[in-house]
């Protein structure tokens, strides 16, 4: 096991959130693809291990182990509560097997203006808003918490995760419905 | 009964959800004619929308639009649309196709959440809290915080966006040109009406059906009108801020009676 | 690897305090000496990790690897430090002017999930969390330090103190009647 990775799973372990791996590799003065490196090689070390790592398209982190949930659930004492409508459900799951995704394009999806679920979903903090690059509206994405609430340790671990994928990509092509803005509101959360 | 009828037509949160469970309700694939077939059901269903909210009301209207270009379709196969109706209407195929895709993936999510967790460590600092304030957390930055966390904060009640309004009303002009389109083509290719994949029916049963479709038209035209009296008059009281078509018990036995009584 | 060995490492991840061995072979249903035989196991299987075991004659802990301990250092100092950003500003403005103020309605006013920034400040001793005596969840409220930072007396005698509170009063009653058409149940789970 080489030092960066150590040195990885001791700042996650302490850490306790999210880790942006841009900060990993700032931190620990090299380049973004050593840190992807040493991440990969973490995941594989901790396969089949009590801790997990967690990841998404920027950040990673660490969480117990989705086969001791039960007895963890005993020890920490604690409710969460999971339940999410049909609505809620469809929004998030077009989120998972499409992120990042517009606003507009959950809503050519569902038919509706889906911007009440979102702010739901977002004070929740099942889902988080990222500014979109190439233009505007903004785009969301699953938040650690969903991921972990789901047991999977990154989207590409969800049921039919390819097929669904493909299949919500594809359909961009065909334009979409140029909805209101998005009207969630525009603050960031940078923290 | 009323209040029954209510239970059963609450439970659709869009036009998307109901539109595929009433194709699945007859087991039917996702394409042009399944959809035709349950452009009745669905009119029928948004005279009843009564107790959704106005932006669910144009929700569901949207969508009606492509369907009743289906549906006279499937009736009149002359009736030449435009690009930009055929356009809506593959478009419409592909979006319940996705809606499909999506919802049967959300029955697997909701299986997972009620499912194992990975949890995470608790955040606890036991270390000795040293003071270390933020040189930007002036009072003058706070309180331009705050004003603008006030000034962001949803409205109650947010109007309909332009954009539907607009469509909504357009739909309104759709219908008036499709209704003509339609009359038109009964008068003068009454004829060819037998000729078509409906072989079932006689002509005086497909007349009958088309009729009872353009009364159907009027009724969704009357809830688009509400749309945009709710807009131009933005306080009009409760009630009217919900689609609320003829409840004429003879005129809703009439469409009844009108729709097509195809079992697959 | 065996599966006990995996419960108590995912057991030791989440409790952040020393674990009786005595308690882990209650939990876990099985004898001292199977946990005993575990955690030899894995304080093997950890040896040159981030993480390690640290044990003493009755309980066993998980804590970061030694060779750690420069980094960890520099990034609890770099909380201290960094720039709160516009969330921070935000969390704060709202917990100045609505103290004592709970996680759900800071999150509710904000539109989005306040967990991380409210961690970041109470690191920092601007804000603190007091039980709420009228049920679930903490309230936050401002530090003495933060009001005499900014030089004022008490929140009273913030610009604007009463209109604000006043309009954010008036938006969380009249959010409370419009949950059910959004599918709210929002329960929160606090940082």
């Amino acid at each position: 096991m080489k030092n960066i990775e150590i040195l990885i799973e001791a700042l996650l372990f302490v850490k306790t959130e999210p880790f942006p791996k841009k900060k990993l590799a700032e931190l620990l003065k090299v380049d973004e693809e050593a840190v992807d490196q040493a991440i990969l090689s973490l995941k594989k070390n901790l396969n089949g291990r009590g801790v997990r790592l967690i990841e998404n398209a920027e950040s990673v982190m660490l969480g117990a182990a989705p086969e001791a949930s039960g007895l963890v659930e005993a020890i920490l004492k604690e409710e969460l509560n999971k339940d999410l409508g049909r609505a809620g459900l469809e929004t998030v799951s077009i989120i998972l097997y499409k992120s990042p995704v517009l606003k507009s394009e959950i809503d050519f999806i569902r038919g509706v203006n889906s911007q009440f679920i979102l702010r739901n979903l977002l004070i929740r903090g099942l889902i988080e808003r990222i500014p979109n690059p190439k233009g505007r509206g903004n785009l969301y994405q699953p938040t650690f918490d969903l991921l972990r609430f789901l047991g999977v340790e990154n989207v590409k671990a969800l049921p039919s995760y390819q097929s669904v994928e493909t299949a919500l990509k594809n359909f961009q092509s065909a334009g979409k419905m140029e909805t209101d803005e998005d009207e969630t509101g525009s603050e960031q959360n940078t923290a | 009964m009323e209040s029954a009828y209510r239970v059963k037509t609450g439970s659709f949160e869009g036009p998307m959800e109901l539109l595929l469970s009433l194709i699945e309700k007859r087991k039917l694939f996702i394409n042009e004619i399944s959809i035709a077939e349950v452009t009745n059901d669905y009119l029928s269903y948004i005279k009843n929308l009564g107790e959704f909210s106005l932006s669910r009301t144009a929700n569901f209207i949207m969508v009606a639009a492509t369907l009743i270009l289906i549906k006279s379709r499937s009736l009149l196969p002359e009736l030449k649309l435009t690009e930009e109706e055929e356009a809506g209407i593959d478009n419409l195929e592909e979006r319940l196709t996705l809606y499909r895709i999506v919802r049967d993936a959300s029955v697997k999510i909701k299986e997972l959440l009620a499912g194992p967790t990975i949890w995470e460590r608790p955040f606890v600092r036991n270390r000795q809290i040293v003071f270390s304030p933020d040189p930007k957390f002036t009072i003058t930055n706070i309180s331009a915080a705050i004003a603008s966390v006030v000034n962001n904060l949803p409205k109650k009640e947010a109007p309909l966006p332009k954009v539907v309004v607009k469509k909504v009303i357009s739909i309104e002009e759709m219908i008036e040109s499709i209704t003509k389109r339609i009359e038109e083509g009964l008068k003068t290719s009454f004829k060819k009406l037998s000729g078509h994949s409906d072989k079932i029916k006689s002509k005086e049963e497909k007349v009958y059906i088309i009729v009872g479709f353009l009364a159907m038209l009027e009724l969704v035209k009357q809830g688009i009108v509400l749309v945009e009296q709710h807009n131009n008059f933005e306080d009009i009281s409760i009630k009217t801020n919900h689609l609320q078509l003829t409840t004429d018990p003879s005129s809703r036995d009439y469409l009844l009676r009108g729709r097509p009584t195809t079992n697959n």
